[in-house]
């Protein structure tokens, strides 16, 4: 268990939590808190490949400022490609949840509730 | 001339932002919101047609952008992808044809035609895809459209249904995107063949390697609804308009799900016995496990649900045993033959499949639509009343349980087939998939049957007594289908299967021989490509398949 | 929904017009510094959904009518598409094809890049406006619907 | 540190948002989950995805709040039977274990997960790797070497073409613009997805039978 893999076990972990909150809870809001937990891992873990660490300071980020030469930045600047699947991933997220916030609310109005016990196909 | 790659994803994008405001636009009139899709579809369609009908050096891949290799994303359309974009295009115009007079009964056509269209570029973008991440989120667009259609009619159990589908895909989903991560964060690439090319490079799959395989099969057999990950199907299959089940029964789990694991499975992973054996006991365990719970079925659409589970598993089983056998090839062209052809008989059956499945939920569709119920006990006495749909109904149901003269009964016959021969030449344990597949075959003869007598025959019951036959455009669409689905024998011919099927074939044969043993191809010149020489191997099959070579095999 | 007290909207009145510049701000230098199109999008959301909630709906409805809410919805996105397509036509989809590139840090540069944040701007707004909108009014069954005389109800399309 | 501390306090925010009784309490935990998230975008070098994040979260909290808030629920402590919850939590426990050792497990011959902040970026390779496939990588430049993956191609290459300072940006809308055009579309298949489920009348009733639900 070395440091250098801790933080891809915390991001697994997080999805885990979210797995157990999707298959454990009968909550459909407790569901769609899952969902954003599992939303949280994935893009935690992408970020974490993407991460250099700049042994001269604080990391990089990959936008040319005035004080910085474009080879600097290409020697030191973390890793853009994951931040554009992220970015892309959030907005994905950002979507589900609110196709799914919409089900929820609109299962509501037909129970009365948010509780998937009372409901007949979501039992299982 | 321009490549046409960009427009499969682009026109029906265009029409699908569209819809939403031509819908508010015409308000009441239902049936003129179908016009564009149609048109749009029939475009989609044309243009699939000349893409299968251009040789592969007239379709490189694409680069978006006029990005070069390492930076831009490219569409690949090779043998496989135009087979699958020719499938879903012929699909989506009947289902979007049936569409014009079923959905009136819906409101707000402007959103359902929009979400189709959206969800039909979504699945050519899959199929047309080059880059990982590109495939994920294309997934990502038809699977949400998707979960949306299901819900459309906003019904507790659509509701339902369509949330649990929308829960399992995501899970999906994020198991999909850690493996993207991984793969990325072991090779530094997301261009398909590129990470092929370093896997390949790298000697051997190494365990991370495995994780982000086992997380993609994982993720893609969901979308596939092969059956330990079937669970969300037969909800919500049966919830959606008629329509979208046949769409998402025809062609969605097929595109998003068969067709990127085979992908994935052979081109990436370059083809190991591991993922072919994992591939067979998954497909044999749908077949099994969704005839046997359609036999019980008393709702037609949930029927056909668990039929599509089954079937579905029928091309699984197919094509992980082609490569099973192909990882056995080297040294053994009788084997190789024998994985062309059970690779060609996957890919058949997939085709079949998508056609009569789609006609089958359309059918139902009539059915629903004409009698209002679609509980097998109420129904009966279809065959007078409803002529034209009871005939297509009779075709659709006798391809898929296999009766010779129809396409079903061939591509099942060449997969019993290649079960046997793989039993006698290759290992013992495929007598017992053999088996099954042939009891599966008989349960899926005696639950079309049964439907048959149900639907058709008997006296006309209550819901029934004053059926009358579907409007114009519903009965085209079913007719069409029912004449594709008497016309399917025909890929058999020479001059169709080398344009049509035989090219995606190839394509698997290729990508799923070790690569060092390209040339083993029957003695074929060193120089070769490996497409050029499966292609070539598929014009001669061997055919002299006897057991001389079976005692070598491990 | 009523909107809420008058110290809440007073404040919103002086701050929603800032978040919008701030949101308009971070869409249109998305290319030179942090930010771009979809977050500025969801910040110029996050201002109008602060509107109706301080307000209530039926003043966001006399402001902002909901088709044009959902019309710019789909005008964002198609000229995003547009934008794809022109790129095709001058050589390949996508491609950056303006030749007025600009210099580096520049508002004006970086060709179809700004454009394209605009045009994705405009339609993450709009969207999550929208949906933010549909789901804040939505009523259950048999509740009475609030009807102002001007402006449609959500689903005014079936209505025959 | 202050990285590890921060992912620390996501995995347990989100286990006491999942366990809390109350529906609100839940989603204003997970709220702090999506926020500590952001923290860590900043901390690793994307300012972008921060605000974004945060952007984001914001929105995504005042809408369940108050879909919550308007909403009686009084049976959110049904929880599944503790058997159920312990083999779910078994599998899942074994699963980790799996991952964790198999993220771990460097395999030899060079195909591994890299480590946590030594990315494939920090290593080197001969031009021909960046080839593409089936293509020969051209003799003058083959003994040169790059960035082993492509997101030191984009680093490599510096404002090129797109003239965009912010490298993300640049990728996001062109190098891999179309990637974009698939998550606008994402966004706008669940708007309109959104108000397809929100219909008050999903089909119409004069059907010539009542369907049999």
């Amino acid at each position: 268990m070395t440091f250098e893999r801790l933080p891809y076990l915390a991001a697994f972990l997080l999805l885990v939590v979210g797995l157990y909150a999707i298959v454990a809870k009968r909550n459909l809001i407790k569901v769609i808190v899952g969902l954003l937990v599992i939303d949280y891992a994935t893009n935690l873990f992408l970020i974490l490949v993407g991460y250099r660490s700049n042994s001269g300071g604080a990391p990089m980020a990959p936008i040319l400022t005035r004080d910085l030469a474009p080879a600097q930045l290409a020697a030191h600047a973390v890793d853009p490609l994951p931040q554009a699947l992220i970015l892309t991933s959030i907005v994905i997220g950002l979507s589900v949840t609110a196709l799914v916030v919409a089900m929820a609310i609109r299962l509501y109005d037909r129970y009365g509730t948010f509780d998937t016990g009372r409901m007949r196909n979501l039992r299982g | 001339m321009r490549n046409l790659l960009p427009l499969f994803v682009a026109i029906p994008l265009a029409g699908g932002f569209l819809m939403p405001v031509v819908g508010r636009l015409l308000g009441p009139r239902r049936r003129a919101c179908a016009l564009i899709p149609i048109l749009l579809a029939a475009g989609v369609l044309a243009l699939a047609v000349r893409l299968v009908l251009l040789p592969d050096a007239q379709t490189p891949p694409y680069w978006m952008g006029a990005w070069d290799f390492p930076v831009g994303i490219s569409l690949v359309a090779d043998g496989l992808s135009k087979f699958i974009v020719l499938i879903v295009a012929v699909v989506s115009l009947a289902a979007l044809l049936f569409s014009t007079d079923y959905m009136t009964r819906y409101t707000s056509p402007g959103l359902y035609y929009g979400l189709f269209l959206l969800m039909l570029a979504g699945m050519n973008g899959v199929v047309l895809a080059g880059d990982l991440f590109n495939v994920f989120v294309f997934l990502e667009v038809a699977g949400i459209a998707s979960y949306a259609l299901v819900a459309f009619g906003t019904e507790a159990d659509e509701l339902e249904a369509s949330f649990k589908y929308l829960i399992l895909g995501s899970i999906a989903s994020a198991f999909v995107l850690v493996a993207v991560a991984i793969l990325y964060s072991v090779t530094g690439h997301l261009n398909l063949a590129k990470i092929a090319e370093v896997l390949r490079a790298g000697g051997g799959l190494t365990v991370p390697i495995y994780l982000a395989a086992a997380f993609l099969l994982m993720g893609f057999a969901l979308k596939a609804a092969l059956v330990p990950f079937h669970a969300w199907l037969p909800d919500a299959h049966p919830s959606a308009p008629a329509p979208i089940s046949a769409m998402l029964s025809g062609v969605l789990i097929k595109a998003c799900g068969v067709y990127v694991l085979v992908r994935l499975v052979f081109s990436v992973f370059a083809g190991l016995e591991a993922f072919g054996v994992v591939l067979v006991v998954l497909g044999t365990l749908s077949m099994v496990a969704g005839a046997i719970l359609a036999i019980g079925q008393g709702d037609l659409k949930r029927l056909l649900a668990y039929s599509s589970i089954s079937q579905v598993g029928y091309v699984v089983t197919a094509i992980g045993t082609g490569l099973v056998l192909l990882a056995w090839a080297p040294g053994k062209p009788a084997l190789q033959a024998l994985a062309v052809l059970a690779i060609f008989g996957g890919l058949f059956h997939l085709a079949n499949h998508a056609v009569f499945k789609s006609l089958l939920f359309l059918l139902s569709g009539s059915i629903e639509y004409a009698t209002g119920t679609r509980q097998l006990k109420s129904l009966g006495g279809l065959g007078r009343s409803m002529p034209l749909t009871a005939w297509s109904l009779r075709i659709a149901a006798l391809s898929i349980s296999g009766v010779p003269p129809f396409a079903g009964f061939f591509s099942k016959f060449i997969i019993l087939l290649v079960l046997v021969q793989a039993a006698v030449l290759g290992h013992g344990a495929f007598w017992l998939v053999a088996v099954l597949a042939l009891a599966v075959a008989v349960l899926t003869l005696v639950y079309y049957a049964k439907v048959q007598r149900a639907v058709l025959g008997g006296a006309p019951t209550a819901a029934t007594a004053d059926a009358r036959e579907v409007p114009f455009s519903m009965a085209v669409a079913t007719a069409a289908l029912a004449v594709l689905c008497l016309a399917g024998a025909l890929v058999l011919h020479p001059a169709v299967k080398r344009r049509i099927v035989d090219p995606a074939v190839a394509v698997l044969v290729a990508r799923g021989l070790p690569r060092s043993e390209g040339s083993l191809l029957q003695g074929l010149p060193q120089t070769e490509q490996p497409e050029v020489a499966a292609a070539r191997a598929l014009e001669h099959p061997n055919p002299t398949l006897d057991a001389s070579d079976a005692e070598v095999i491990p | 929904m009523r909107g809420m007290s008058l110290i809440v909207k007073n404040t919103t009145r002086l701050v929603a017009g800032f978040i919008a510049l701030f949101g308009a701000y971070i869409v249109l230098y998305g290319h030179v510094t942090p930010g771009g199109g979809f977050s500025g999008g969801v910040i110029v959301a996050g201002g109008l959904v602060l509107v109706v909630l301080a307000f209530g709906e039926e003043f966001s409805r006399r402001v902002i009518s909901h088709n044009i809410v959902r019309a710019s919805d789909s005008v964002g996105a198609l000229a995003f598409l547009g934008i794809a397509l022109l790129g095709y036509l001058a050589g390949a989809f996508f491609s950056n094809f303006p030749d007025w590139l600009g210099q580096p840090r520049a508002l004006a540069s970086g060709g179809t890049i700004f454009l394209s944040n605009v045009a994705i701007g405009v339609k993450v707004a709009a969207g999550l406006f929208g949906v933010f909108l549909a789901l804040a009014l939505f009523r259950r069954r048999g509740e009475k619907r609030l009807m102002v005389p001007d402006t449609a109800p959500l689903d005014a399309e079936d209505e025959e | 540190m202050l990285l590890l501390v921060l992912l620390g306090f996501m995995v347990i925010g989100s286990l006491v948002a999942i366990e809390t009784r109350g529906l609100l309490s839940s989603i204003i935990c997970v709220g702090a989950v999506g926020f500590a998230l952001s923290i860590v975008f900043l901390l690793l070098g994307a300012p972008d995805l921060a605000i974004t994040q945060v952007v984001v979260e914001i929105l995504v909290l005042v809408v369940l709040v108050r879909v919550v808030i308007t909403r009686r629920d009084e049976t959110y402590a049904t929880s599944r039977s503790t058997l159920a919850i312990g083999s779910v939590l078994l599998v899942l426990g074994i699963l980790v274990a799996v991952v964790f050792w198999a993220l771990g497990s460097s395999g030899g011959a060079g195909l591994a997960m890299r480590p946590f902040g030594n990315p494939l970026l920090n290593e080197t390779a001969p031009a021909s790797a960046m080839a593409p496939v089936g293509a020969e990588a051209p003799a003058p430049v083959a003994a040169e070497t790059i960035p082993r993956s492509i997101g030191g191609a984009y680093l490599a290459r510096g404002l090129g073409r797109t003239h965009a300072a912010n490298y993300v940006m640049g990728i996001v809308l062109d190098y891999r613009a179309y990637d974009t055009l698939g998550e606008a579309t994402v966004i706008f298949v669940a708007v309109i997805g959104a108000y397809a489920v929100l219909r008050q009348v999903g089909r119409d009733r004069h059907a010539r039978h009542e369907p049999d639900r």
